[in-house]
């Protein structure tokens, strides 16, 4: 989807506290084609929430986003806000419907930068198919942010035929992955000071309610458990679902999906992939026999291309997730700790 | 400890007035910038092997094979060893 | 990607695991030295593919783990009480020193960074003419090049604002130490391929032969691994103690002449405390007089009175192979990867990690 | 209420960026008896957000809080965040159900503060009679953030007999104050570097939504309009409203409750009350033959012991705010421009 | 709060109010010097009570709108290329300069401080003996004893990192300029009471007799403005022009000696450059020759060049009071309180500002 | 320019070793600190005008009655002008 959408001519070129003050700056700042660039019937423009009907189970997830840099290989930190909430959503089997949008920005923020980011933020709603009901701005001084923050919330209507709940994990049962992994954190890490490199990893980040709702479309109640690995990667969801489940994860390291390059940064780093921040990918678990049939519904997605069958859930060794390697041989793959490192020496 | 892998140089610049050789090193779809500061003899198209942003040796491609052929090596080492211990037991 | 994958084929590891099944007939101790081998026998779950017979004992070869205390908390001293920008591989920053760590520390306020590259750093002194940089210079004879080089390009580029706080450490005095201790029982070793890549083989000769010992030079990838194993059982079983060189193709009988050379230029041989080992004599580099200018602990005067190590913790007995992780009362306790009472625990190359780590697995 | 909740003992003392990686860290944050003190029985403590029955016109509402300092005379930045976000949910004539919860978290900040601000989340959300049921943690470097930024965002019910609405507003409209204005605004600055002085005065936070239903359940459609005029102040709030509107708003002087000691600070630092920052407090806009009630049932409540009627809505002068001062001159009233600096020279 | 209510009281006003619509016959042009008195006039609505014969103009006594254009570059410069600690009133810091203001600046990451007192800005030095700290150090005679203040307590601190950034104007050298313009009909002039506190009142007499007008020293509340207006509007019905008094519960004749001793120590007289007005001679004071290490101008040898005024700002005539601000071709089209083309614009004590203000506003 | 306000001293304390007076002054509940420097007579209970920290003058209780009493006065003067006036008219 291509957005067409010049910035306007503002008499500003920079965010300054007084954009945050609620006063005329505030205004200005989203009279200036915020409110217009992102408006439908129901965003509440100068009001304090949106009012709208909505009935039966609903999903309510949260999320800020406070990624470095805010612009990186494959997308921005504004349609990654969307994609998040979005995705988290359709981890509850729910079809996002509304989300919030509210900013912390770091004054000294270019307009040019909020605008890239806004148009991205419109797209990626008109991707997933979501409305910005309802906002916030606040500006903070200098050296007390880190460019913008943004944090999106968002409400959803659970698919009539999801079951997705922990108590229906059993052994037996099939982790699915949706795509590859570790692809979103290394295209950050391509980025960063001190570590940069070149390469053309980009991030994953993608809505990705639509496969899912065409999963619990077909497969509903077979459709045991979603989530998608973001912070802390394959390997701390796993061990979660592993440690809350009080049963024993399996999982076959020649089947997980990595792109070339991205394993070449692994190495170069000494990152292992089951820790990185994925975006665009989720863990389904799902009844072993319907699990072949995901992977190939998934499949018919650009962005669950490499989806496959990596794992499965087991009675032994409860709360543990068990790695065989490529060679055969096996080992614990524990939570991440603090934060991922790179190991060098 | 020490971390080190292999890449390919992609190519060659001269860095601190010519005086410091850098180079592009391609790992596997990723470019990163290392020093040939070491590996003075190492060019264009070389393996060589990268430790903390220094290149530290330059892979050697015949010796490379000998982890594929030791056990065929053994085997025959072993042949040999077998048949002289023969010998020495006919002795 | 060339000369990583080849080494990780199933059907090879396969091959050398039967060569070793076959070869093997009783229990041998063998302590893989570098930190980076450890890590790749954890990682690829190798440790419960080896014959029953072979135990593989984690060396000490891990430079986050043997940086002595004190020198964490000089680094922390910097960060904190200097100002300076301290930075840092990414390894060291978690390592508990005796108040705070260097992560702790950047918590704090600290402007701590984490580098891939020494020479980075130096560009960061570059771009900061008005601030201290200083470089938190780990390592074995692997990283002694790069380090050393990052003076040298200081120099070269007349920055008066970078210096290092050195803590390199020598493998082979290290080897001795742990060799001479009456109460190890290892019985072969697998010696560090990258650190032989700069230093060559020549010193493992007599190492080998003063302790009576096989030692192959060893690389990393499980193939490697393997291989190095298997030689070191042969001669086991053989009852020889040579030097081998498994790692050929990266390892030269003489090393790297051009990195001793900058190594030359730049450090000088002295002795070294390594925690939970205590002082070995000549096991260390420090930055020669004639550079005093970029050495951070001449430049700082920096004198931070030495702190107890944490009481419980026996790494020094796990480093040198006298006792598993798990004969520590804090292992898995008090002491886990996330609040590490030791540093053997902290460094996903530290035995007692690997340990924790390995822990659990049952053996199919 | 009170509140007793001693932290629990932990082996850390201070946030660090392994809290924020979603890793063990991050689950032992939340362990350490963040869940604990939060639960209920819908609170996604380990999912990607929370699933629950909700029916009929629903309001929902976001907001972040930035203020500093955290902890600031009478209040600290996490009981602001649960009232705000009720507040705003309230001001929408709808009663607040369910909050989710996001900390952007500055790496140094203590357990001790951190655990401070989460037991007077604790206790808003218990008077408010509300529940967090999801959540977000976010580590960042020292110095890209300022010690806690926190988000709500909130899911509530219309209230049946509400008509809240923009629309509804007209000439002879009363407009009601609920209790003294500026009172947030000047606590904060009595703390700030360089402005500080020493005073009694105490932020005016609170939850507004049980006072709001009180007059939605007496007066229903009587009531036109409800804001919280917290950033920017009631200079602003009215501003937007008459722009909005076409109408024009009438001020009274006279009857505009401040504190003594608010109106000294305002003097001394050279600020205009009317545009404070209010946490507290709200404005009303009713049908003119109810507003006497209004403000009569409102006094009930202690902390709306000032409530009065201080101007009106009118045809003349549309959007514009128009002042009669206490001693009977007239002057418009603008939006804030910018931050409200002190005028001092 | 005593000293300021009993002079807001509806009932006094009214009987101010009636007994100038008793005196006054024709019309009468009368200049408040001071911004306060404008924003007091604004703020308490009381420019639509005034008799309509009674007008009053917005004279340049607000520091925000006269300090130079050139001044305010000068400490964008400091706060952004020196990375000085650039302390200042609040007011200040939303004046454009040429490129930016310095809010601008901070937002752009120059650390810039809004303060309630000089006083602070050493406080702020002392607690930062590694920055500099400069305090732009604006005002009229009324804040200069706080500002020299500010250098003593250096000074006596040893302070040798605090200085200020001085742009002291006095007025009446430039009541005396703007009576001198021909084109200025101004008939009366209320003088500003915090100035005549520190100053008293001597110079006034000479001010009055030269240019033939009464003048009020007057102050700050409803009741104060009225009866200056009423002790001028009689005078002028009477064909006088005398010097009087009207605030003396604050102003003695003599003004403040020791304050005065205070702004001696460290000030000196010397020319000024007014902004919108030009140069008046002797219209400033400066800091003295040997408190040259705690003047910002001579420490960091600032040398901005002048930039342009914007071409459309005829701030200049309104502050003489020749032209209305609506009288400007920008005022309230290019030119608003958010995004002030000129000075009087900025302040909400600036003509402009004022009249935007109170634009619209229907008489009742 | 120039906004001063008046506050009531509520105590006085030294700074810079004995150098410098400081007091502590209330200003309708609220209270700041503020240098007596240019007031060296002002003491507890009086209402001095404080200026950026500064107290620059000291309120004047009998004058401060003037504005209050000036428009009698003038209404006063106004009868003794015009009465002189009809005297002189009488003349
Ligand atoms: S388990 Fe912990 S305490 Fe014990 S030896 Fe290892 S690092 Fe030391
Ligand atoms: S309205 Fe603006 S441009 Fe015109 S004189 Fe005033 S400040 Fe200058
Ligand atoms: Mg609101
Ligand atoms: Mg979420
Ligand atoms: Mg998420
Ligand atoms: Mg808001
Ligand atoms: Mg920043
Ligand atoms: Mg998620
Ligand atoms: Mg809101
Ligand atoms: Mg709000
Ligand atoms: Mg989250
Ligand atoms: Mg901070």
């Amino acid at each position: 989807m291509l957005l067409n959408c010049p910035m306007p001519q503002l008499d500003f070129d920079m965010i300054t506290l007084g954009h945050g003050s609620g006063g005329i700056l505030t205004n200005k700042l989203l009279a200036s084609g915020v409110f217009e660039l992102l408006k439908n019937p129901l965003l509440d423009t100068h009001h304090d929430g949106a009012v709208f009907e909505l009935s039966g189970r609903l999903a309510f997830s949260t999320d800020s986003y406070v990624i470095s840099p805010i612009f990186f290989p494959g997308g921005n930190i504004g349609e990654l806000a969307i994609n998040g909430t979005v995705n988290d959503l359709a981890m509850c089997g729910a079809m996002p419907r509304y989300l919030s949008l509210s900013f912390i920005i770091e004054e000294g923020l270019t307009m040019t930068e909020f605008w890239e980011i806004l148009v991205s933020i419109k797209a990626a709603t008109q991707r997933a198919g979501v409305q910005i009901v309802t906002g916030d701005t606040k500006v903070v001084e200098k050296g007390k942010g880190d460019k913008i923050f943004i944090n999106t919330s968002g409400v959803g209507q659970v698919h009539p035929q999801a079951q997705i709940s922990l108590q229906h994990v059993k052994p037996g049962d099939k982790i699915i992955l949706s795509n590859n992994i570790a692809t979103h954190g290394v295209a950050i890490m391509s980025v960063r000071e001190g570590l940069d490199f070149e390469t053309d990893i980009v991030s994953d980040t993608v809505n990705l309610n639509e496969a899912v709702k065409h999963i619990l479309d077909e497969f509903g109640a077979h459709i045991h458990l979603l989530r998608d690995p973001t912070r802390g990667g394959v390997a701390t969801v796993l061990n979660e679902i592993a440690r809350d489940s009080h049963l024993g994860i399996n999982l076959w390291q020649r089947n997980i999906p990595v792109l070339d390059d991205v394993a070449g940064a692994c190495e170069l780093l000494g990152l292992d992939p089951l820790y990185v921040a994925n975006e665009g990918v989720f863990i389904a678990i799902v009844a072993a026999d319907v699990a072949d049939d995901v992977v190939e519904l998934l499949r018919q997605y650009s962005f669950c291309g490499r989806a496959a069958v990596v794992g499965e859930v087991v009675a032994q060794h409860p709360r543990q997730v068990v790695l065989t390697s490529s060679i055969g041989g096996k080992r614990v793959v524990n939570m991440l700790v603090g934060e991922q490192l790179p190991r060098i020496c | 400890m020490c971390l080190a892998i292999p890449g390919k140089i992609q190519s060659v610049d001269y860095q601190y007035g010519g005086a410091v050789r850098m180079a592009k090193i391609l790992f596997g779809g990723i470019t990163k910038e290392a020093s040939l500061d070491m590996v003075p003899h190492a060019n264009v198209g070389d393996y060589v092997l990268v430790h903390v942003g220094v290149a530290i040796s330059v892979v050697d491609e015949e010796e490379a094979q000998r982890t594929f052929q030791y056990l065929e090596e053994i085997g025959e080492i072993d042949e040999l060893v077998e048949a002289s211990q023969i010998d020495r037991q006919d002795l | 990607m060339k000369y990583i994958s080849e080494y990780r084929t199933p059907e090879l590891v396969e091959k050398y695991l039967h060569e070793l099944q076959k070869t093997v007939t009783r229990p041998w101790a063998i302590m893989e030295i570098c930190g980076g081998q450890t890590h790749s026998l954890v990682k690829n779950g190798l440790l419960n593919l080896l014959p029953k017979e072979i135990q593989m004992i984690h060396g000490p070869g891990c430079p986050v783990c043997v940086t002595p205390l004190n020198l964490i908390d000089k680094a922390v001293y910097l960060a904190e009480e200097k100002g300076v920008i301290l930075c840092s591989f990414g390894d060291m920053i978690r390592v508990p020193g005796s108040k705070r760590s260097l992560l702790e520390a950047k918590a704090a306020g600290a402007d701590v960074r984490i580098l891939y590259s020494p020479l980075e750093a130096v560009k960061i002194a570059q771009q900061n003419p008005d601030r201290e940089v200083v470089f938190f210079a780990v390592g074995f004879e692997t990283t002694a090049p790069a380090n050393a080089l990052s003076v040298l390009h200081a120099r070269r580029l007349g920055l008066k604002n970078y210096s290092i706080l050195a803590s390199h450490v020598l493998v082979p005095p290290a080897i001795d130490a742990v060799m001479t201790d009456d109460d190890v029982r290892i019985q072969g070793v697998l010696a560090a391929g990258h650190v032989c890549t700069i230093m060559g083989i020549d010193e493992y000769y007599e190492l080998s032969e003063k302790h009576e010992i096989p030692i192959v030079v060893t690389g990393f990838e499980p193939a490697d691994l393997l291989q190095g194993i298997l030689m070191t059982v042969r001669q086991l079983e053989e009852g020889k103690a040579n030097l081998e060189n498994q790692y050929s193709r990266v390892v030269k009988p003489e090393g790297n002449p051009e990195a001793r050379k900058v190594i030359e230029q730049v450090f000088e041989v002295a002795d070294r405390e390594w925690r939970g080992i205590g002082t070995i004599p000549n096991s260390g580099w420090e930055v020669r007089e004639e550079l005093a200018a970029f050495d951070a602990n001449r430049k700082f005067s920096v004198n931070i009175a030495k702190a107890p190590e944490c009481a419980d913790c026996i790494a020094g007995l796990v480093l040198k192979g006298i006792k598993k992780p798990y004969e520590c009362s804090q292992f898995g306790k008090k002491c886990t990867p996330e609040n590490p009472l030791g540093a053997p625990m902290v460094s996903s190359e530290g035995a007692c990690a690997a340990y924790y780590h390995f822990a659990g697995v049952e053996v199919s």
